[in-house]
């Protein structure tokens, strides 16, 4: 499985870059300690105009370049924590409506619905506004509208996987149920969650980059969305100040897709179909 | 089942749904923080406490929780969407007004996504390997990972500022008088930049689908039946890949249209784009909770509306959902 | 000698890199006499399709042909360019394949998809087309045609799907027909109406046959030669009634010795201590219900009392639909019976609760179809074995000591047991199956087509180890096949099952000699190869 | 009596406006933002409303750019030395838009019934008030209980807008259907509001005042976002942006474009006034040296360069420059982190972080929270901005739960409006962000503040509000941030725009296009 990943070149080329992200915000407090927050230079300071400010400055003069690299902590923990959030209420409900099927089915498949009508981003806004836009109040939002699409994945999985005759087995074995679920059944769906997960992640750092775009994000946080969001009213003049922020993402929601895709073609070549739902 | 009675029955499932998410929605909102009253006075620019009274008065503020939520309630189900203190009309009226600008915006992008996105799907699969197909396949993941608001930024940036060839924001020209078809046109205009932005995400979506379906349908078996009766390569992805292959995009088209009318609410903002997703937005910094349920309400209505839609295509394109189920 | 239809002349198709041989088909060379049918046999995997598939020009991608040419009205098929290839498919080369529920597509009209075979070779006019598909689908005994050229595939049945594709393959009148398995996923009647079709258009076409398959009895009924392929080289070829009565490649009598011959081993002296006893069993399905759906009842299981007794292997035989898997689920209690009795030593296992249930699981045990679903991809074939028995209380070390020596008994080794389900092949995973319900020391072992999947010689193997077993550990087996063929090789007595009920019990000898039934006489004589075996028994 | 002789001079010199040749015509496109919850100004008066509704309703009276009163519905005025008679001198021959002659009564039940029911802000004037009689169809005499120096600053359209009594009597006010369709006697009639995206007013062609106005329409534009708006200026779909509609840093952008000026003017009856209210009640900022320290610890001049892009004036106390009454004798806090960090160690700061609220109206107003929160954890201080939105910030500060939050105020053109009503002990409630938040505390000064109001002499005034302004201070009451200015774009074709104290609000009755 490593070796079909490995040998995925697109993959390899998204590893790379996330590597590249985790880096810088991991050394992020090494580069620039005094943090994202100082204003160091007269603002509006184009990209290499001055020593030391290679990404220039932003409209209160602080250094864009630390900014990116703190943005980077702040997506990728949103991304991470909300991702695993969502797995956490969506893989149980999945897994025992697709394993218990009949009105338990029905409850939670209507449940997930529910939540899949009323669109998520709007969700994911008036949650943040009630909340008040923090780091534990954005990633949570972020994983109540995430977490549907892993109920319906993990849903059919298990349905699936459950018809096997290894389950029947199990039972003939005289397992119990819960115990067929966990050691049975849900080991068999890990591939495609896996994949899910690493896609979700991608989502979620665009999400939480939308929300801190329209103002909705954690004050004390610096994010790529908010810079661009601070940006845009001077993206005339500053153009970097916009540019910049907008590529990490890019480039950082492109890397995990392409993880993503390698899992995906490493782990079950036929996922694209099955986790369609 | 025919495909009226699956419509009504979806129907009467649709009609509760959207009751429970008015519940719902009721709770979450009454939950936040800040008093519409409280709002509104302060936004006059003075406020005693006589005013808020009034206006609390006025709002039914003052009145318990479950009055107020059975008040609610007890108006949607005659299709009364309540009152908007905060805009002094009817929210029925509110979202009407807007809904033509959400629906004109939406449907397009969703229109565009979704041909131009099956188009480029199948121009990929038919190019598997080839440089033409990676090229479509890594442009579809660039905007898959681009954004949605940036990229909304850029294009007014690049068409709108820089070259001047197409309004960057609003709905039409205000005050132009224009009438007939050069109101269309104009209107045309204004949609371009935001129904391409919507629509470029969800064009990826559903290219790397199309292909990916196409590709997977074409290792089928009845695609060996078609080619051992001598049909032409194009033939067969016309008759037999194509039709097959569009199943699980129609599928997931329906599921992700709740995404699509919550990116709505991005591209009405960079765009000022007089439409429902907006009106929720600027509501919600208001707390006029009547507005904010009653976008919920009808944007859900739209999501429900699109799976409807959706299933009437499945339904169309796969003749063994009637029958079986 | 006249011209043949088609030959093949030193053929060999190259695999792609990283497959387990570097040839799919080697050096092959044979011809097809027009009018005649030329069955293929050989194992999966022997190269038989793929060498119809580089006749048609449908080879998968990586896959090519290496060298050697296919005559073909006086072409080389082979080299022709695409377009010529495409031109030739369907109008004079023909093809039909094995699985007619995914060979139509299931979002056309059965009338459009035969009238498709026209308009892809410009044929006709629309008007025209429609009377030819009606035409056909009368030709090849479709029912009610103006109905049948209306309907989806999934409204019709595996047998009409396959007439349907051999109406598209008839159309346009081809020289060669090549019939890749297309009787394997049929029901043993129905094979043996699409074969009398065959045989019937081939005397009304005069077109040649390729007939790939892997059955013998099938090539009894219909071959006039017979090739027989292994790993992608011919080893024997001839007249059919040649290589059937007097096999020169030892492959070649492997695999007929290996054929459940329908030879009736000698009857046993049986017990009368019932091990299952089932009593008045319903079982019925109910789908579909809701406020607009109409509800649909399947009577599974019928009003259906038997009893296997201590020792015995009975043979539950029936064609698809007929209850027999449902019977076999309820016996063990993957599902529960609407009523009736389950008496399993006495106890009603039809009538305990889930947590009583747990506690007798043990008595009854199964072995499984599909040697690749039947076994957790991730557990360890040692946990796989152990589950049930330490679940039941047993200590691990004595559990798994007990598993290592079942692994030996069912012909494994010891070793199997700390290895992954992937690296074993299908024979050796039925193997592990039966290993891991016996190791619950059960009173009785249900058998749900436990060798359908295998291959002929395979298959073999495995029902040497059942009736091994048979006689060392005296198990108690509910048998249930589809294939009268196997059941008489292992089974005491047989019970013939057809939509839910019970149609006949006996012992084997009573049903294979003297049926009482009409439908049993029906399916013995729908056997393949029944008049050839019949030949054989008297001949033993 | 004395009388107001700059009226009859300017009155002529609007009557005789025509022989200036001002081209007549044309449409005006001024982005509004954020779009107004009601057009009917008796009972909205938030800011958006006001400049919309401002074309529609009047008052008696409006005020130039130096605050002095002039003529609108009131041609004249008198007022008697003891200053507690006001008697006005109304129009004749005006209209309100639906036909109907406006008179006395209409202004007698604006002030006395229908604004005593609805504005909350004119209410505390009219505490003041005795009685309002209108002894004939043309004259409105109002009575004053005890003198009320800045009584003459309450004539404004948005404190007390004259509305239709023959429309409203009687009715529930805030329920009437009318208020869809706002009735005025203004230079514009209200035409179509397409919700979402733009008001459109048309020309009152029976408006009382010969000539005027001289354009044929004006549109509102909704335009929810600044970079938008910015780009309508730019392309020419808006010919005027109002102070605020863009942020500071496009202001130079786009005021170096062609045919654009820009003014300050405009904002004097407002002089709006930024400040962080400390809570005076508890946590480290219930600590004079706390406060003084953070006035100490931030660098307002480089955050009135940076942050405001050089518009405006640092604020040293409570009152305006702009406005009257204002004293420059008092405390100066520069930018002495070192002073800062002193004040903090002498009242032993144990670090304690403290919550600052920014004021939730766009970029300018975080980045300013960003920028102080930089300097003050750079002497020591920990703070974390809390996020929230409108209607959090208005219940955050309404119930006191903050630590710091920034807001502004406008002052009404005089510290007894504008002013008092942040720092006297009466005005301690909850509920309200517009009061005293901050709570301090100051019953000496409480007895001053109610002098003040009541005097009736500027002189007597202005020595009282002195003293106040140099002590509080020294109490940092609240941290006074900065007088703010928002320079209005425009195209220099557009004349006469901005004219009076309150700006855009009445600009366009005046305002003509330069062919």
């Amino acid at each position: 499985m490593w070796k079909r990943f490995r040998t995925n070149i697109g993959a390899m080329i998204g590893v790379g870059i996330l590597l590249a992200v985790i880096l810088i915000a991991l050394c992020a407090p090494l580069i620039y300690p005094h943090g994202p927050w100082q204003m160091v230079q007269r603002p509006f300071l184009p990209p290499m105009s001055v020593d030391g400010l290679p990404l220039g400055t932003d409209t209160l003069g602080r250094n864009v370049a630390a900014q990116l690299a703190y943005g980077a902590q702040v997506s990728l923990l949103v991304g991470l924590v909300s991702t695993i959030v969502a797995l956490l209420i969506g893989v149980p409900l999945g897994a025992v409506a697709g394993f218990y099927g009949n009105w338990v089915d029905e409850g939670a498949m209507r449940f997930t619905e529910f939540f899949q009508t009323i669109p998520n981003f709007a969700l994911a806004i008036v949650l943040v506004a009630i909340f008040e836009p923090s780091l534990a109040s954005i990633t949570l939002a972020i994983a109540i509208v995430s977490w549907p699409p892993v109920a319906r994945l993990v849903r059919a999985e298990v349905m699936s996987v459950r018809k096997r005759e290894f389950v029947d087995a199990a039972r003939l074995a005289g397992l119990s149920r819960p115990k067929i679920l966990m050691t049975q059944v849900l080991p068999n769906t890990v591939s495609p969650i896996i994949v899910m997960a690493s896609l979700m992640v991608a989502t979620a750092i665009l999400l939480e980059s939308s929300l801190s775009f329209l103002g909705l994000g954690d004050p004390n946080a610096m994010s790529w969305g908010y810079m661009i969001g601070a940006a845009r009213t001077v993206i005339r003049t500053s153009w970097w100040l916009s540019f910049f922020p907008g590529i990490a993402i890019v480039l950082t929601v492109l890397a995990l897709n392409l993880i993503g895709e390698g899992l995906n073609d490493a782990l079950n070549p036929h996922l694209s179909r099955k986790g369609r739902a | 089942m025919s495909i009226l009675t699956a419509i009504l029955w979806r129907l009467a499932k649709a009609a509760l749904t959207l009751l429970a998410i008015a519940v719902l929605n009721f709770f979450l909102l009454h939950a936040a923080p800040g008093d519409p009253a409280v709002v509104l006075a302060g936004e006059a620019g003075a406020a005693d406490e006589k005013m808020i009274e009034q206006l609390r008065e006025r709002f039914g503020l003052d009145q318990p929780f479950y009055v107020q939520l059975g008040k609610y309630v007890g108006g949607i189900v005659q299709l009364d969407l309540g009152y908007s203190f905060r805009q002094d009309a009817p929210v029925s009226q509110l979202i009407l007004d807007r809904l033509p600008a959400t629906l004109l915006l939406t449907l397009t992008a969703f229109g565009i996504s979704l041909v131009c996105g099956i188009a480029l799907g199948v121009a990929a699969a038919a190019r598997v390997g080839k440089l033409s197909d990676s090229a479509l396949t890594t442009l579809a993941l660039l905007f898959y990972a681009t954004p949605l608001y940036w990229l909304a930024l850029m294009a007014v940036l690049v068409f709108s500022v820089w070259l001047g060839w197409l309004p960057g924001f609003g709905y039409e020209t205000v005050g132009a008088g224009l009438t007939g078809l050069d109101r269309v046109l104009d209107i045309l205009a204004h949609l371009i930049l935001p129904a391409l932005t919507l629509g470029l995400f969800f064009m990826a979506v559903y290219m790397r689908m199309t292909r990916a379906s196409m590709l997977e349908v074409s290792q089928l078996d009845f695609v060996k039946t078609a080619k051992a009766k001598g049909l032409s390569g194009p033939a067969i992805r016309r008759r037999h890949i194509l039709r097959n292959a569009i199943l699980p995009v129609v599928t997931l088209a329906g599921l992700q249209a709740g995404q699509l009318v919550g990116g709505a609410v991005l591209t009405e903002t960079v765009f000022a784009w007089p439409g429902i997703g907006r009106l929720m937005f600027e509501s919600l910094a208001a707390r006029d909770y009547n507005t904010i349920l009653g976008v919920f309400l009808v944007s859900a209505a739209m999501v429900i509306l699109f799976n409807i839609v959706t299933d009437i295509v499945y339904r169309i394109v796969d003749p063994r959902i009637g029958a079986t189920a | 000698m006249t011209q043949p239809a088609l030959s093949i002349e030193n053929l060999s198709i190259g695999l792609p890199e990283g497959a387990d041989r570097d040839f799919a088909v080697q050096n092959l060379s044979f011809a097809i006499e027009k009018g005649k049918i030329l069955c293929v046999v050989g194992e999966s995997g022997s190269g038989k399709s793929m060498t119809a598939n580089a006749l048609m020009g449908l080879l998968p991608p990586g896959v090519t042909v290496k060298g050697g040419k296919a005559v073909f009205e006086g072409q080389d098929v082979l080299t022709l360019p695409e377009t010529e290839k495409q031109a030739m498919r369907g109008e004079r080369m023909a093809m039909i394949f094995q699985e007619p529920m995914t060979a139509l597509n299931p979002l056309m009209r059965i009338g459009d998809q035969i009238a498709e075979v026209f308009a892809a070779h410009n044929r006709l006019t629309a008007p025209e087309r429609r009377k030819r598909a009606l035409a056909l689908i009368q030709e090849v005994g479709l029912p009610d045609p103006e109905k049948i050229i209306r309907a989806y595939p999934f409204q019709l049945s595996g047998g009409q799907r396959q007439r349907a594709m051999i109406a598209m393959a008839l159309a346009l009148e081809p020289k060669l027909l090549i019939a890749d398995e297309p009787t394997t996923a049929l029901d043993v009647t129905t094979q043996a109406q699409i074969l009398k079709l065959i045989l019937d258009l081939r005397e009304q076409h005069g077109m040649a046959v390729m007939f790939i398959t892997h059955d013998f009895g099938v090539v009894a009924e219909i071959a006039d030669q017979v090739i027989v392929m292994q790993e992608g080289k011919m080893v024997e070829s001839g007249a059919a009634q040649e290589v059937l009565v007097t096999p020169k490649h030892p492959y070649t009598q492997r695999l007929l010795d290996a054929i459940p011959t329908g030879k009736l081993p000698a009857a046993r002296a049986l017990g009368t201590v019932p091990a299952l006893e089932i009593k008045s069993l319903r079982k019925t399905y109910r789908t579909g219900g809701g406020l607009f759906k109409p509800v649909r009842e399947v009577h599974a299981v019928d009003n259906v009392s038997l009893s296997v007794a201590r020792g015995e292997v009975l043979g539950l035989v029936g064609e698809s639909g007929s209850g027999k898997s449902t019977l076999g689920r309820t016996a063990v209690r993957l599902v529960t019976p609407d009523s009736g009795q389950v008496l399993v030593g006495g106890v009603d296992i039809a009538a305990l609760s889930e947590e009583e249930l747990r506690k007798e699981r043990h008595k009854v045990q199964m072995v499984f179809q599909d040697p690749y679903a039947s076994l957790n991809p991730r557990q360890k074939i040692i946990s796989a074995i152990t589950g049930g028995p330490i679940t039941r209380g047993i200590p691990r070390d004595k559990a798994e000591a007990r598993a290592r020596e079942l692994l030996e008994v069912v012909g494994l080794g010891a070793d199997a047991a700390n290895r992954y389900p992937h690296e074993f092949s299908g024979g050796q995973r039925q193997r592990i199956g039966i290993a891991r319900a016996l190791a619950m020391d059960p009173e009785l072992i249900v058998a749900d087509e436990a060798v359908s999947a295998l291959d002929v010689s395979i298959q073999a193997q495995v029902l040497d180890l059942l009736r091994d077993l048979r006689s060392r550990l005296d198990l108690s087996i509910l048998f249930i096949t589809h294939d009268l063929r196997v059941a008489a090789q292992l089974c005491d007595r047989i019970a013939v099952m057809q939509k839910g009920k019970l149609v006949e019990i006996g012992t084997v000898h009573e049903i294979f000699q003297s049926p009482k039934q009409a439908y049993t006489r029906q399916l013995l004589a729908a056997v393949p190869g029944a008049d050839w075996q019949r030949d054989a028994v008297a001949t033993a | 009596m004395r009388y107001l002789k700059a009226t009859t001079i300017l009155v002529a010199a609007a009557l005789a406006a025509p022989a200036f040749a001002q081209d007549s015509g044309g449409r005006l496109d001024i982005v509004v933002q954020p779009e107004p919850p009601g057009l009917m100004l008796g009972l909205v008066q938030n800011g958006p409303t006001q400049m919309v509704a401002g074309d529609i309703y009047e008052s008696l009276l409006r005020y130039n750019t130096d605050l002095e009163p002039q003529p609108s519905l009131a041609k004249s005025w008198e007022i008697s030395d003891d200053g507690l008679v006001y008697t006005f001198h109304l129009n004749e021959g005006v209209k309100w838009h639906d036909g109907a002659p406006f008179t006395a009564a209409d202004v007698v039940f604006s002030a006395d019934v229908f604004l005593r029911e609805t504005h909350a802000r004119l209410r505390a004037s009219l505490a003041y008030v005795d009685t309002i009689e209108a002894p004939d169809a043309n004259t409105v005499v109002f009575t004053l209980k005890e003198p009320f120096g800045p009584f003459i600053n309450a004539f404004e359209t948005g404190t007390m807008p004259i509305v239709p009594k023959h429309i409203y009597e009687g009715t529930d006010f805030a329920n009437n259907p009318a208020n869809a369709t706002p009735i005025g006697t203004g230079p514009f009639k209200f035409d179509k509001w397409e919700k979402g995206s733009y008001i459109h007013l048309v020309k009152n062609e029976d408006y009382y005042v010969d000539g005027l106005p001289h354009l044929d329409e004006v549109f509102y534009r909704v335009i929810p976002d600044a970079a938008a708006r910015a780009v309508a200026f730019e392309t020419g779909e808006v010919d005027v942006l109002p102070g605020g509609s863009v942020e500071n840093w496009d202001i130079p952008r786009l005021a170096g474009m062609d045919n654009v000026c820009t003014t300050g003017k405009g904002w004097e009856f407002f002089a709006p006034h930024a400040w962080m209210w400390l809570n005076n009640r508890e946590g480290p900022t219930a600590d004079k040296r706390f406060r003084q320290a953070v006035m100490y610890a931030m660098n307002r001049e480089f955050m009135k360069d940076v942050v405001w892009n050089g518009y405006g004036k640092v604020a040293t106390g409570p009152v305006s420059s702009r406005t009257n009454f204002y004293s420059d004798d008092v405390t100066i806090y520069n930018h002495d982190p070192a002073k800062a960090k002193a004040l903090l160690a002498e009242m032993g700061y144990d670090g304690t972080p403290v919550r600052l609220l920014p004021l939730p109206y766009g970029e300018t107003w975080q980045r300013w929270a960003e920028a102080v929160r930089q300097n003050l954890t750079e002497v020591g201080i920990k703070v974390d901005i809390d996020s929230t939105d409108v209607a959090g910030w208005n219940e955050k500060t309404a119930n006191w739960d903050y630590d710091m939050a920034f807001t502004y105020l406008y002052q009404y053109g005089d510290p007894a409006l504008g002013v008092s009503r942040n720092y006297t002990a009466d005005r301690i409630k909850k509920g309200s962000p517009w009061n005293n938040v901050e709570g301090y505390n100051n019953p000496e000064l409480d007895a001053k503040w109610a002098n003040a109001a009541t005097l009736v002499k500027p002189e007597d005034r202005m020595a009282l509000y002195t003293e106040i302004q140099k002590e509080i201070v020294d109490d940092v009451a609240v941290a006074w941030m900065q007088e703010l200015e928002f320079p209005t774009i425009y195209r220099c074709n557009v004349q006469d725009l901005v004219t009076t104290g309150i700006g855009i609000n009445d600009g366009p009755r005046n305002a003509w296009i330069k062919k």
